[in-house]
């Protein structure tokens, strides 16, 4: 049986609070024995839809933001929710340099980051509604001692 | 942290030195302190000195190519210097290299790229 | 008008998340620009709360402990939560010494640090229905900064 | 991390380096191994090192005790060593420093109470 464990924050959409949610995130990760490489990719990907969730889900209104964050065998799953605006076009809005706030200097690589340092990232949004980014990756330098 | 920590003005060059993560609550610091500094002193060049920073995000990307945009509008430049292997690894993967310079160590040492 | 602040995590009742569980609310009162000596305090009397909800409320069992943090001018607010057994009668548990579990090297003094490192501690709780910690402490070396 | 990095034997002393963190969680696992080489190997001084500890909680209290408890009861006695401001404040709370010597550096140097 795989050794599962899970984990979730919940905390106010002030940019303050996106350096908590790496610095719990990493914490939580710890027990996957990551390396410091993949410890920061995550963070990064995280940071990417904490901050999307806080900026363009939000427009800076302070309302909640959600992390959930769980560990199946050698996977880390994280996802990332907003009850904010949603996107109507979730195709365009992952295309790499597309952004809806070229103004406020978003350079529209969000998306590209989550995708170049997590294995897997899947979006689920509906207008009106909020966001939920869903991204996986499997962490370990012991690849294969699982079977799956 | 004062803002006189961060920014170093030295003839018509800025030097940023940038926080340990350079994430979106960092960046928009950064980039109200610098703005204000380059419109006053007549800055021709903006260093952006990584030494002292671990973490960044696209949010730095974005803070950094703001920067790019507004200088080179009036004929100035922008570099990267003491960049360690993953703020390397982002500024490629953002394409941003390609319009400022990149030194591992500083301006005066050999060039990276 | 103060400040004010708010985030929550919710975990399984491992005691590996304990560790989890004072990273994060450390690194969210970093914000108080907190001594290191109030950040061990804090720590201390989290983790004799968290460690209750898991050996106590759940009696081991994996269900969901949940730390509710809030920052409000410079006191910072931490409520520990568990659906598990509940307290009968809480004034005795809190008295020093005073344990349920004495076989399994609780020397019951978890109580007695909450009340020595935080400024404030109150219980609630039912029978069958859980129990919920909430413990206040004021941060900070520049006392008086605020008018409260 | 490795048994043998927190367990040491020398004669008929048991030295146990504790971990960065001593909470509800580690207790367990010292409690579990040192129990069983205190029972194979006619210890009579348990010596518990601090030199890596910043944290302890009531857990790690119950632990020491609770290895008090076995240990006296065959007429050995339990120390607390390399014990920093912290960790003094938590021994101090709890009553336990009546019952176990505890040094600020080693026993072999002047003994702090
Ligand atoms: N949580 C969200 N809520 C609403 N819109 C979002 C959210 N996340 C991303 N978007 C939309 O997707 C676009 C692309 O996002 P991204 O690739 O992260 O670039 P950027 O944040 O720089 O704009 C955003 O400009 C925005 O329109
Ligand atoms: N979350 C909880 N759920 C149920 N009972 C609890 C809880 N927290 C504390 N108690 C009860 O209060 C007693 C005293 O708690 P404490 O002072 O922390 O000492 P200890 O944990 O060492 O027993 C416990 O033995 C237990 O009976």
């Amino acid at each position: 049986m795989e050794q599962t464990n899970e984990m979730m924050i919940e905390f106010d959409s002030r940019s303050c609070n996106e350096s908590f949610a790496r610095v719990a995130v990493a914490a939580f990760m710890t027990q996957l024995n990551p390396t410091l490489e993949e410890v920061a990719d995550v963070k990064t990907a995280l940071s990417e839809a904490v901050t999307n969730a806080i900026v363009h889900g939000y427009e800076n209104e302070i309302k909640k933001v959600t992390v959930s964050c769980s560990i199946s065998g050698q996977v880390l799953t994280l996802t990332v929710s907003d009850k904010g605006v949603g996107i109507a076009d979730i195709a365009r809005a992952m295309e790499p340099l597309f952004t809806t706030k070229p103004d406020t200097e978003r350079c529209g690589m969000g998306f590209a980051f989550m995708e170049a340092f997590m294995d897997d990232v899947q979006v689920k949004s509906a207008v009106g509604q909020g966001t939920a980014v869903t991204m996986k990756k499997r962490i370990g330098r012991i690849a294969g001692e699982y079977h799956d | 942290t004062e803002m006189e920590d961060f920014f170093k003005i030295n003839g018509t060059d800025l030097t940023v030195l940038l926080p340990a993560e350079l994430d979106h609550h960092n960046a928009e610091m950064i980039k109200r302190g610098s703005d204000r500094l380059i419109q006053s002193n007549n800055i021709r060049r903006i260093i952006f000195d990584f030494r002292r920073t671990s973490f960044m995000d696209s949010s730095g990307i974005g803070m950094i190519m703001g920067r790019y945009k507004n200088i080179r509008f009036m004929g100035g430049a922008v570099a990267a210097v003491h960049v360690n292997d993953r703020i390397l690894r982002i500024l490629t993967l953002s394409g941003i290299y390609k319009v400022i310079d990149i030194y591992e160590g500083l301006p005066e040492q050999s060039q990276m790229f």
